[in-house]
């Protein structure tokens, strides 16, 4: 499907899966007319009409519900939050409708809807609109969360969520929507980890922002003949905990990078996981790269501190590397 | 317990004057809907003894006085149409034709319970019967009929959908953005108030900063009607109007159903907070003693009849309790099914 | 950029009556109001500026156009008040008396921003001024100044909290529950809603079922009024109407003040939505020029006085902003405090 | 102040609070005239009156940020959530309002407001009205969160909570309103783990019910000569680290009960941080023993195998003492 960016491959997902099946339709606050705030349905209204193509109100409570009401009655609705902080606003709907209610029935439908949330910190945007919203929904069994690094991820992650008979809350990340790459293929299945570098030292765990920077500290670092694997998490829930743990059983060695504090993080629970199984193979702590236990700063240079930097990864990387059990 | 209408309490001259009107209006077809409203109350009265007896556990919410309101809208409606609830949703899935076993079956934690026994009394739910569900937190269900009507108008189908909801509701947020969005889009929604003057022990002139329910219509262009929720005929008719309207392509409609709840508002509330003989007064207004007066009047049942149907439907209920306690106990791994369907 | 009055677009008679009646209201006092709103166009187009250097980042959401607003319905508070507003709130802080530096200073994310350049443009506060915020969630504010209107209410103190909102954001939630509590509670607030015709890049018809959000009031039992959001003293006695209302002990009041914006939503809005003329009719219904030829007109100032202050007031703005470049950032190791208060 | 149950520890303790400082009140959904659904509040209304002990309709979005104006304006707002899981529609309040606002504005205002949630499961009331919600707001910085175990800390912890200058989460679990229990202090300090048990071979971490639970097993298991001691960590943010880590040191052992499924909750986070401080002393690897990942379901039994049993918690400390590095 060639070269595209981030943003283009959010737009072509969605078109391709509304041309696959005439049930997928998307609303969102600003969708249609203007093409989405961050400019990922650009096209959608004028290829696909205003009926599969919804401008809302600002009403996050309603367009979830909503979602969930169509979805028992067979359609497949993609639904955009606009900033991932706005699930505050609507969490009830996310955690204890959208998540429980093919729980509650015993099983009398499916809920194929699909949220998408723009994520992450990074572009000075304040607090309110910066947050790595995936690990406020960890706690809450019944959403899949998925979290797409690559143009090619965010692709066939996409579609595969609105195929998805569940609840899916997928999550861009703000910072790379410019991000180009190729796509190669449709699908790209939920639930599993991809090793996007091969590497014998040490494992290191990331998704989205923090992937990249990753990637590029362990690349700096294989200079220096360090030899890290890195390990693009991709979906957090149903999280592939197995690759990871192969992983480790050939590094020995573990450091999860991850946007956000550390309280409540997806990081901790793989770290709880990969030490109940793999304790003995472990040659060093796992590490945990976060962010401080702060709200998003505002100031460029607060919220850069904020991030975990590649000076900080790089660091746990070596420590990791150098600890001897 | 339900007091048969042979021994119903004495009614005043308004009373008189508004059976005397529902009468008027009575036929045949009505005596199927006083035996829902029958199956309901003693649904109802079992569920509470099921509760003073250790049988169940948990809370549950009790409709008695209310049945008109589920009975009456639901009689609007055809297959294809939808409805949500709320925790007092009992009377909705009976309306709708849901059976008396099996929703015992679920508030008793049973497996062949409406849910498998993973709802409970607050989350009864029968997709196949139109019942979305029965939801817990206030106001949840009303987007989910706004996502209802919108399927029925995306796919140009003049299918409809009815929330059911309280008069406490109406001052949650969800209640607001659902008619907004229902409005603006023109949706074949209809929103059902049930207003029975109290959210849990709070009078409405405590909570709610306006008289009449159906006012709030105001906020969002549509129309708002209040009708009588103890007189089952006027709540048909009432729905039916909005019905027509909304299957027309004229949007939702605000109903508000002014009506009572005899019991507390779960079952450790012994509403004591009423005022002395409140009570009493709405137990003249029995939505069921009215309609047995209008089946009679109207010529269409003996009290005989009305007698022998009140023990039919006592019996019937009663053997659909005793079926359900029967039922076995789901299994303990039972508990992972359900949580995410394949594919 | 701002066009000085001498150079106004020419108006026609609609426009001409609306001068001459707002001229036959305007004092001495109404120089401060000018020269207020000055400094909020001023500021809003340096600000804009700044983006366009590169001298910040993330976003901002300008108000040029919506000035008289701001400043009309600060002119009817008093010490004591308080204020809410949204991430379009920089007019509202430079009305309650926030000056141009500081709150350049906080866009710029620097040390001596009005909130240390932790909030940025979204979150403009000055809690000693009376401005307990500027909140970027659609709808988060209103509940604020609830609180705020209970403190004053608790303590037995006539202060009120006024809250300023967008058109848009009567379709969420919290709109609706904040105006239900404060009606209830009969608590000293005012619900300003700046009815710019738009909520992002959707018209107010899109998306809001209800052609004036002032009857909206309907459904709280509480006056709704419309205003003219563009003429300065209007806008300021409507609220003190409403200010007097609730000191009074009489409750809250909706408010819709209608206005326009003349930038896009925000930084990244080139606002093509629009049809084509609307901008320009609304350029003509300035409040600055319209307050500007009030002023000439009652003899208060003359044209060549109004040249002057315009001139005095964008050099003192443009100063302002020089003196926030200026200043620092903040220490790395200051992103670590503020988060909780000791004790 | 003697001998009372847990419910009657948390109506004492606002109603010290609320004659201790003429700024407190109480506000929430039939807390005054009834009492409280769960008779928490009891007798407040008639010694404190309408202005000091509000009802309130049902709207939390409202509520929680009312509070939060209060708070600025110098009041201490003590709000009552119904159940916790209610939570879910005020959510942007609590993690996007009450906990950044004192950041958000420099720190020019402190928030003195707590938030009491009926919280937790094994009571049959369903998946709605029954989830440990603590977890949810562990990966938003600016709130405390305490949950309370005993009488004593349910009464001294609220009373610290409403003193606090910041918001405070308390989580009142519902299967402890009827534990009897005595007071014997007026504060206890939020962030303050305590030791209810002392051993040598294995540190177990509980909080709330799951408290009670291990404790339970800690004491039959001391009868087999197994000895667990037992911390109750009180309060989740901020987490006292550094009382479970000196405990580790001596028993070089850690596991932790969780009521809640395992992803985004405290045991992982703690996990995480105990691993990375004391890896070289642990001998075993930390276990956690959690809630499955599912809605809480419904079915008395259900529910039952649902919540972490005093058989899984002994299991999980007999193969932590088995288990040798
Ligand atoms: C969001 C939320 N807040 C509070 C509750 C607790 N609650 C359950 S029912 C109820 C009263 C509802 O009153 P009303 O809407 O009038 O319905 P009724 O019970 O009278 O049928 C309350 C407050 C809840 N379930 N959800
Ligand atoms: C809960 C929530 N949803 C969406 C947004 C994104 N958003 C910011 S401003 C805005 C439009 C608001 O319109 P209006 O209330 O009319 O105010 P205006 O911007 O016109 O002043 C939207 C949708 C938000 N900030 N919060
Ligand atoms: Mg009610
Ligand atoms: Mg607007």
């Amino acid at each position: 499907m060639g070269e595209m960016t981030y943003r283009q491959a959010i737009g072509k997902a969605i078109a391709d899966e509304l041309s696959f099946d005439p049930d997928v339709f998307l609303m969102g606050e600003d969708v249609a007319a203007a093409g989405g705030v961050f400019k990922t349905t650009e096209g959608l209204l004028e290829t696909f009409g205003a009926v599969r193509i919804r401008d809302t109100p600002i009403s996050e409570q309603a367009l979830v519900g909503c979602a969930l009401g169509a979805a028992i009655m067979g359609l497949r609705p993609v639904v955009e939050i606009m900033f991932a902080d706005f699930a505050g606003v609507c969490f009830d709907q996310i955690a204890n409708q959208l998540a429980k209610y093919r729980y509650l029935s015993g099983g009398q439908s499916s809920v194929p809807v699909t949220l998408r949330l723009s994520n992450g910190a990074g572009l000075g945007f304040g607090a309110q609109h910066s947050q790595p919203v995936e690990n406020w929904f960890l706690n809450i069994p019944g959403l899949k969360i998925v979290t797409p690094s690559t143009v090619a991820d965010m692709y066939g992650l996409l579609r595969s969520a609105i195929r998805d008979a569940n609840p899916v809350l997928v999550f861009e990340h703000k910072g790379l929507h410019s991000l180009r790459g190729s796509v190669d293929r449709a699908l790209v299945p939920i639930g599993r980890a991809s090793t996007v570098r091969d590497g014998e030292a040490v494992t290191v765990v990331a998704t989205q922002l923090m992937l990249h920077r990753a990637l590029a500290v362990a690349q700096s670092l294989g200079d220096e003949g360090i030899s890290a694997e890195v390990i693009d998490l991709r979906t957090l829930v149903p999280m592939d905990v197995e690759s990871v743990a192969k992983s480790v059983e050939r590094t020995s060695r573990l450091v999860c990078v991850q946007e956000g504090p550390l309280g409540g993080g997806w990081a901790a629970s793989l770290v709880s996981e990969i030490v109940r199984s793999h304790f003995y193979h472990l040659e060093a702590p796992p590490r945990i790269v976060a962010s401080d236990p702060i709200p998003v700063p505002y100031a460029k240079n607060l919220e850069d501190s904020w991030l975990p930097s590649e000076e900080r990864i790089r660091a746990a990387l070596r420590a990791s590397v150098a600890d001897t059990a | 317990m339900y007091t048969r209408t042979s021994a119903a309490p004495e009614i005043d001259s308004d009373e008189a004057m508004v059976r005397a009107q529902l009468a008027a209006r009575c036929d045949r077809g009505d005596v199927e809907v006083l035996r829902t409203m029958l199956v309901i109350r003693y649904f109802e009265d079992e569920v509470e003894q099921m509760f003073s007896r250790g049988q169940v556990r948990g809370s549950t919410h009790l409709g008695q006085g209310q049945e008109a309101v589920a009975v009456g809208a639901s009689r609007a409606l055809r297959r294809g149409d939808s409805v949500t609830c709320t925790y007092r949703g009992h009377a909705a899935l009976l309306a709708m034709g849901a059976t008396a076993e099996r929703c015992f079956g679920e508030i008793l934690g049973k497996t062949d319970g409406l849910c498998r026994g993973k709802g409970g009394s607050m989350h009864l739910t029968d997709v196949a019967l139109g019942v979305l569900g029965s939801f817990a937190i206030v106001g949840a269900n009303l987007p989910v009929t706004v996502g209802a009507a919108l399927a029925a108008q995306y796919r140009g189908q003049d299918a409809v959908s009815l929330a059911f909801f309280g008069d406490g509701s109406t001052n949650i947020g969800a209640f607001h953005e659902s008619l907004n969005l229902a409005a603006i889009w023109h949706l074949p929604a209809i929103f059902v108030c049930e207003n029975n003057l109290y959210g849990e022990y709070s009078r409405i002139e405590a909570t709610t900063s306006v008289a009449s329910i159906a006012d709030r219509a105001v906020a969002y262009g549509i129309p708002g009607v209040r009708v009588d929720g103890n007189d089952v005929l006027a709540v048909r008719s009432a729905v039916g109007e909005a019905v027509e309207r909304a299957r027309s392509g004229a949007g939702p409609t605000l109903l508000e159903a002014l009506t009572y709840r005899h019991r507390g508002h779960s079952r450790t509330d012994p509403a004591t907070y009423r005022p002395p003989g409140e009570l009493e007064e709405w137990l003249v207004r029995d939505p069921i003693a009215r309609l047995a007066y209008g089946v009679v009047e109207a010529g269409v049942l003996t009290t005989g009849e009305v007698d022998d149907l009140e023990a039919q439907v006592e019996a019937e209920v009663l053997a659909g309790a005793t079926t359900a306690l029967g039922w076995s106990d789901p299994e303990s791994a039972d508990r992972l099914e359900d949580v995410f369907a394949d594919g």
